[in-house]
């Protein structure tokens, strides 16, 4: 018995719950739903224990409107749920990005559509985090694929909405959700955090969607002394409404821009072997633990085989892949789903390199299956 | 890659299949393993069938489900006819012979958990931990110590004794067994 | 006898042009709304009554959805907040989580808060929770133009009822009441004084209360109705409305059709952040 | 205080000619006519008729004298475009 | 004095092994609910209120939101539809608007009616359109695992109010009421045979009928609180209700944390599909 | 003076209520929303005329929940919103996908995200009538750019939706539903219906989800004497919820095959001058209007330029695509949005192919717009 | 009819030694294993304790003869696992 | 591609721009023409200002909107101030002079439209339908009888003879005005 103090059995929804804490988080909202719940139930208790609050509100369009009301007041504030919830919450995800209320938004996705299996896992709700709202607004969603990096990716949700004024999409899927895993989380001084930018304008010169000099002016909590408004409405740099299409286009594009130029820091990834590689796997979430595994098989078997796992899945890291993938032909994409980030590589490296690896029954996918693709093209 | 240890534990909801897998992996982090617990269950958070993987070995563990198990526990005849026959050969497959009465080969261990439990300390609801003592004993893939003090340490309230009695009993039956086998 | 005026002295009362405190008129007016409509009467009456408790402008926030009535915050000078369609009060439920000490004012039209928006308007009762909810209740849908609510009178016709509305409507105060409610009035945009009145009690109350502010739609449901002008439907309100003591002697067929105002309830349930706070404290205790 | 209803005392306790006093204006009406909508609320219900209808659609203060500040126009007008001032006699009216 | 069973003659009432013309059983059972879960009870009381009412099978409908009652339609050989969480009630809807001939049940949980549904349920009430609800009120989330519902009592502990509950419970019954039902009433699943009663009054009448039947969720929010086993909690609804003449008699006091079970509405008004029916008729009328 | 008798002014949203009536439709249920309302409202008045039934409900939720009920009943159904009420209803059009209801679901797009500006037209909702929803499903979209195209293509959407079991959404515009146009309707021999099909097996011997023969068991109503069983659970060949992945798999595949064999009926677009195009541009909704302007305007400038106006948009028409541009270097897609259909062109053709010419901010993409990307191309 | 409460009749009219007819079984009770969940609703509420537990947790008739065919049981069991039929005396037991 | 004309018409909410639009599109298909009659407004359904864009043509309409407007009418200052300058050289703008004193162009045409509606008929709200019959005499974009025939059947249920009065009135006007021009 040799324990290593901080080592310790935790579970991928806990980990969300402890990594919102360790980011700041004060406030969630949420509605239980398999297999979300748990970081509800852990936010529950702890959450007022650091002198936060939680609700449980009667549905998940409640959840996420207290969510981004308590942004407005200034807190760090997420809420969780699972595919039907998210479609609940679209609307009103829409309104965070139209409105720029930093909030995070965590989705352990479980095998759809509708009801579906809720105890069985999926990655079926990626486009959904992209797509789910109507209208054009970028949006942040990024993947863990274990205990640690679900507390370490829930730490950057939190940045990452604040730092660009975005609801960020937290996608865990049911297996890294209910997972138990040996895990040593870093100490407080090791993470790192990002409060909210706040500004030194008098508050008659405050404007809360200023074009310039920054594409993220700074959002001043209500109750500060700075008044101002808020409107779903396509508005001004004041937030008043606006009916002139002058002001919208530079808004939309200001919206975009915001993340686009920040690229290098958003788009998050592992790459190894890609240099030599014969042929690429592209994976992300659970399946990029397959995916891990058959790829140290299949080099053990002689092949060369590169590995990229996701992190950000949106925006998505166009670039990256178009490069890691360059001077190849063969890229595989393993999704528990009908395969969804298989369009972006397709579209980004060209439809007829692309081999698809998907299922979408609840189960994971085995690493034989990625296995079989990648022996089956060689 | 560092050898891989697969565990699959079985049964019934309400049999505790969950906790002793939860045990199970906070032992093997005590032994300073790396270890991954996954588990599958009916409707929602509730009921039905339920089952949990312990995927346990010195190095990274990337796929976290069982591939195929090195031990299985089962504590109910549909979770037998179910698992029983996936394990791999020269596994080891741990019955509870107080539900199970079909077993899919003959080199599989019996013993009353169920029965065990209630004789050691009243409470049938105890037989999982019985189990992992047995499983303990019978295969040293987590130490004693380490197992105790997973029980201890998480065992609900107010039960941490009770669950170390029928951690005893398991392990005793365990050792018994493996005497007798030599 | 001419008057002088330039010699008179003149008594502004406080209250009066406080609109130029209270509005932000620079930029944003004059308004959207129709002429006569009484959304506007609503707003001087919510101002006038915050003028009253003489709360400072930065403890205030008003939070609206959508609809006509839900563009009044644009208007006003506090720290505001136009969501998406009935869902003002759970924005608010957020806010008022993280910022207790605020005095959060949801104004909400009868569709935005209780045909999409009713089930976080019983949820928000039931949790009394500190927020003071007004419904104009126009008794349609305005900005999408006169299709039948969950206040239309029965047999109103509507742009989506042309054969006649057969539908109930949601007595609101009540709805509220038995929701939990701690506080619930109903006044009317001709009864202004009496209104602001209420709005003000509505505010200082801590739990969540409500008032029900009885308007009317001229140009959409007025229109389809006949009902008249602006001016017409003013004086059907002052003669179709009663208070409750007047209401009490009646029997249900005389009150049918009538308006009853008056305070339905006020009564003290412990508002929902200070109970939370409350669980702070065991919390830390428990980790202390 | 006096004797009969006919003759009432002002604040400044003289004693005044009712008709007299019925004429003169207690209430200075004042109009935004930017902001008016001219929706006919405050002529409608003002209740001794100081306002009336402009050719542009607004209103305008016809009768300025008549107004007994009574405020129902302020009070109602959705759009904040009119407002009324208590007056004081002025000290010539207080000798008149 | 021995009891020679096969030379008794045995007499089965119509109502016993009512299970085998109703539940699917051959491929659905044992059903999903935790041993002694209240659930089975209710459906039991559902069947034999439709066999008392001698109805044709085709032409019931059961439909359901998501949650462990939601799961009641699988095992019921009617028309069955399980929907999704909380909407229960519009979907029925949508069926009674083109079915209006049959006689539709929508079973619900506390939390599938009366969070997420809530909207629905006091707008189908307002409505007054002929559908039957069942709540079963467990008090709790049961299939997610024993969160605080809108119905868990103040100052429970549930698995998300580790620190006791802040909520006021919503009066399930009184809320029907105000919003418009024409029929509401609520037992609890000891009380079956009143159930039952209530349940078959309910399909009966015309309009929206809701039977509250308050039951228990032993298994979760029962365990957080310690409340015992199922008979542990089959007798505290025993214990805890009284009808609604012994209420009568009783302060607020007396009657707080007691379940009043008996018939709360009764009313006669007319039905949502059938006042369609009229306008069909106009229409009709309009274009001859 | 000289009036074609048939020929009238008939505005967008009208066409499209009327072209429901039609189609057989018999209930509607829907919330007002600008620039849909017109279309509840039409509907309003002309059901209860034919014996139909209209409602509405308290919020966008209820109504597809109740267009599904009733379509369970075995009526054709429709439910008619603008981008937030589909935000709203994307939970319950999953449920229909799952389920295999058929039913239409109209949606008048208009400047989004969030509240947008509810007068101004946009194509920023093509995505979330594809994505919306969690969970893996196929669906069927379709988008006229006239006014008799609305009403065609409302006909055909109730056709699609019978004949494929399916939810069917129509991509309006604000131009399109707000327009109004000259149209000479056709006349109702004229118009194709599909009635759902129907079985003749014995209720006990009934499977509304069977596998074979068909891809398409038919859908008996409730009240008819099949009495079965509807899940939005995973659900066996009878209906019933299952746990087992081999059920799940093969009803997925089912689903999907169902739509993907059926392509050929289902791709509807207009293609012309595509032979000897030089450029070609792919263009739908009222956009495809200033398409055709421009297409007409370069053509008279001696530009060779091919156009392909897409009425299906989904599934997208891969295939169409592919082929128009196989010889092509330069594809023009003009859209009202920040790029969504381009997306998939992308896909099919090749990121590099592709310009993208767009424009959010609630104005119609001009002519010279898309002439100068042309032109400049060129 | 009789003078004492100590006999009763029964419906054929004879007449009865009351302890004698309380034992007489009224109701014959059927439980389906399979369904039985062992929940223990039943058997904790009989009245006479006709049910018990048996060793697998399922549900026993232990003393099938003091069931009054109440039916309690069959009411309550949420699963349908038990039933009670109304047993007539037999022609044995009317002569007993 | 034939000819296509493209109108504008403009005002405040209430003005009924958007009824004139409906009344000349409906006009331009009783004479056998191709018609596309869009609009835009203030928020949702109702207020604010309005306009009215009307395209007319013998061939196929596609682009529905107006390019570069062949007509104009502007009842307001502020549609004027909007719109007014964007008619094509040689085209014709029409302005009610009673609502809109300042004009980007001395070549506009005047005319006291509210005026002439209250006079002709006691009603202000038709002034548009006034404005209506001056642009079918100035232009003969519709044929007057067709002009008539679409005021008759969709002028509002009970107002036909107040409308058609209206019509007459700014035919009338005119025609005087074409006159004087000649
Ligand atoms: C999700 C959603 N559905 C529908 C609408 C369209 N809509 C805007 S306001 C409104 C109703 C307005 O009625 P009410 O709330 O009574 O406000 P009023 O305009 O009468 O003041 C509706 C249905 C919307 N904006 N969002
Ligand atoms: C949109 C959505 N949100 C949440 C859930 C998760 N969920 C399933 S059942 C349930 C609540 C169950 O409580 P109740 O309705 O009272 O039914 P019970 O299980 O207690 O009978 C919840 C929250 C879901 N399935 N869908
Ligand atoms: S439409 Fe009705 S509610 Fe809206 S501003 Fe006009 S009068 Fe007021
Ligand atoms: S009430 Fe106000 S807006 Fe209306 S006419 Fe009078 S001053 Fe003008
Ligand atoms: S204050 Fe009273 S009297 Fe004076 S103008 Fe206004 S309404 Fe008339
Ligand atoms: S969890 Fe509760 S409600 Fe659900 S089946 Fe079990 S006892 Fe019943
Ligand atoms: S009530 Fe039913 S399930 Fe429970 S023990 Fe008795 S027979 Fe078994
Ligand atoms: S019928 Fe009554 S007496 Fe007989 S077993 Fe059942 S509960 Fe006991
Ligand atoms: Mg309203
Ligand atoms: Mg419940």
């Amino acid at each position: 018995m040799t324990t290593e103090p901080s080592a310790r059995l935790m579970q991928g929804d806990a980990a969300c719950a402890e990594g919102a804490i360790a980011a700041g988080c004060y406030f969630f909202a949420g509605y239980p739903i398999t297999p979300a719940t748990e970081i509800a139930e852990v936010l529950a208790r702890r959450l007022p224990q650091v002198g936060g609050r939680f609700i449980q509100m009667e549905d998940e369009i409640a959840s996420i409107a207290a969510v981004i009301g308590a942004a407005v007041g200034g807190a760090k504030a997420m809420t969780a749920t699972s595919g039907p919830g998210l479609s609940l919450m679209q609307e009103n995800i829409g309104y965070a990005a139209m409105t720029e209320i930093p909030c995070v938004i965590v989705d352990v996705q479980r095998l759809g559509p509708s009801t579906g299996r809720p105890t069985s896992p999926s990655q079926g709700d990626v486009m959904a985090a992209r797509w789910g709202a109507h209208g054009d607004h970028p949006i942040i969603a990024l993947c863990p694929s274990s205990v640690r990096e679900t507390f370490d990716l829930t730490v950057q949700a939190f940045n990452f909405a604040e730092l660009y004024r975005t609801p960020v999409i937290l996608l865990l899927d049911e297996v890294i959700g209910h997972m138990r895993e040996r895990v040593t989380l870093p100490s407080p001084e090791e993470i790192e955090l990002v409060e909210r930018p706040s500004t030194t304008v008098p508050p008659e010169w405050y404007k809360p969607y200023e074009n310039f000099p920054a594409d993220v002016p700074p959002l001043m909590p209500f109750g500060t002394g700075y008044r101002y408004h808020i409107t779903g409405l396509h508005h001004d740099e004041r937030g008043y409404p606006t009916n002139r299409s002058d002001e919208v286009q530079p808004w939309l594009d200001r919206i975009f821009r915001k993340i686009e130029r920040s690229l290098s820091e958003i788009l998050l990834y592992d790459a190894d072997g890609i240099e030599n590689a014969e042929t690429l796997i592209i994976a992300y979430g659970a399946t990029a633990r397959s995916a891990r595994y058959a790829v140290e098989k299949a080099r053990k078997r002689g092949r060369e085989v590169g590995f990229l796992a996701l992190k950000t899945l949106w925006p998505f890291p166009e670039e990256v892949v178009e490069h890691a993938a360059a001077r190849l032909h063969r890229v595989v994409v393993p999704e528990m789903n009908m395969g969804q980030i298989a369009l972006e590589v397709e579209r980004v490296i060209g439809r007829h390199k692309v081999r698809r690896v998907n299922r979408a029954d609840g189960e994971m996918i085995q690493p034989a299956q990625i296995l079989a693709a990648i022996e089956e093209w060689a | 890659m560092a050898r891989r240890y697969e565990v699959r534990l079985a049964g019934t909801g309400g049999q505790g299949a969950i906790l002793a897998g939860i045990l199970l992996a906070d032992a093997a982090i005590r032994d300073g393993k790396n270890v991954v617990q996954t588990q599958s269950y009916g409707p929602e958070a509730r009921g039905g069938a339920s089952r949990a993987e312990v995927v346990i070995s010195d190095g990274d563990i990337h796929y976290p489900k069982v591939l195929q198990s090195d031990i299985i526990l089962c504590m109910s005849q549909e979770a037998c006819d179910r698992y029983g026959g996936q394990i791999r050969e020269g596994g080891l497959l741990i019955l509870d012979q107080d539900h199970v009465s079909r077993a899919p080969t003959t080199r599989a261990v019996r013993a009353p958990l169920t029965s065990l439990a209630r004789q050691a300390t009243g409470r049938e609801i105890v037989a999982n931990v019985v189990g992992l003592g047995m499983l303990t004993a019978l295969t040293g893939i987590v130490s004693r110590e380490a197992m105790e003090a997973a029980v201890r340490d998480r065992a609900p309230k107010g039960t941490a004794d009770l669950n170390l009695k029928a951690l005893a009993v398991g392990f005793a039956e365990g050792e018994r067994i493996r005497r007798e086998a030599r | 006898m001419t008057t002088k005026q330039p010699f008179n002295k003149v008594k502004t009362p406080r209250e009066s042009r406080v609109h130029e405190r209270y509005l932000r008129h620079s930029k944003k007016f004059p308004n959207v709304w129709c002429a006569g409509c009484g959304i506007g009467i609503v707003m001087g009456s919510i101002i006038r009554a915050i003028d009253d408790l003489q709360l400072d402008k930065n403890d205030i926030a008003m939070i609206s959805g959508i609809g006509c009535t839900g563009r009044m915050p644009v208007y006003v000078d506090f720290n505001t907040m136009h969501t998406t369609h009935g869902r003002a009060l759970a924005f608010a439920t957020g806010l008022k989580m993280v910022r207790p000490e605020m005095k959060i004012i949801v104004v909400m039209g009868d569709g935005d808060a209780l045909a999409i928006g009713g089930n976080h308007f019983i949820h928000a009762a039931r949790r009394n929770i500190g927020l003071t909810t007004i419904v104009v209740n126009n008794t349609t849908y305005g900005m999408t133009g006169g299709q039948y609510s969950p206040t239309t009178p029965t047999d109103a016709i509507a742009s989506t009822a042309p054969y006649g509305h057969i539908e109930q409507p949601f007595p609101i105060a009540e709805l509220a009441a038995v929701s939990g409610a701690a506080f619930v009035a109903r006044s009317t945009v001709y009864h202004v004084r009496e209104l602001e009145k209420y709005i003000a009690q509505a505010i200082e109350k801590e739990g969540f209360t409500v008032v029900e502010a009885v308007s009317y739609c001229h140009t959409t449901l007025g229109r389809i109705n006949r009902w008249g002008t602006a001016p017409d439907m003013m004086r059907r309100l002052k003669e179709q409305s009663v208070t409750r003591r007047q209401a009490d002697g009646m029997s249900e067929e005389e009150k049918q059709g009538l308006i009853v105002r008056g305070v339905f309830v006020d009564r003290a349930v412990p508002e929902y952040t200070q109970l939370y706070d409350h669980i702070i404290e065991r919390a830390e205790a428990e980790v202390a | 205080m006096n004797e009969t209803n006919e003759t009432t005392t002002d604040q400044t306790g003289q004693e005044k000619e009712p008709q007299a006093q019925r004429r003169l204006p207690r209430g200075q009406v004042t109009i935004f006519p930017n902001w008016c909508k001219g929706c006919g609320l405050c002529l409608e219900f003002c209740p001794v008729g100081v306002l009336e209808q402009g050719s542009d659609g607004r209103v305008i203060i016809a009768h300025p004298e008549k107004c007994t500040a009574c405020r129902w126009c302020e009070l109602h007008c959705p759009d904040f475009a009119i407002f009324v001032t208590d007056i004081e006699p002025s000290p010539e009216e207080e000798i008149a």
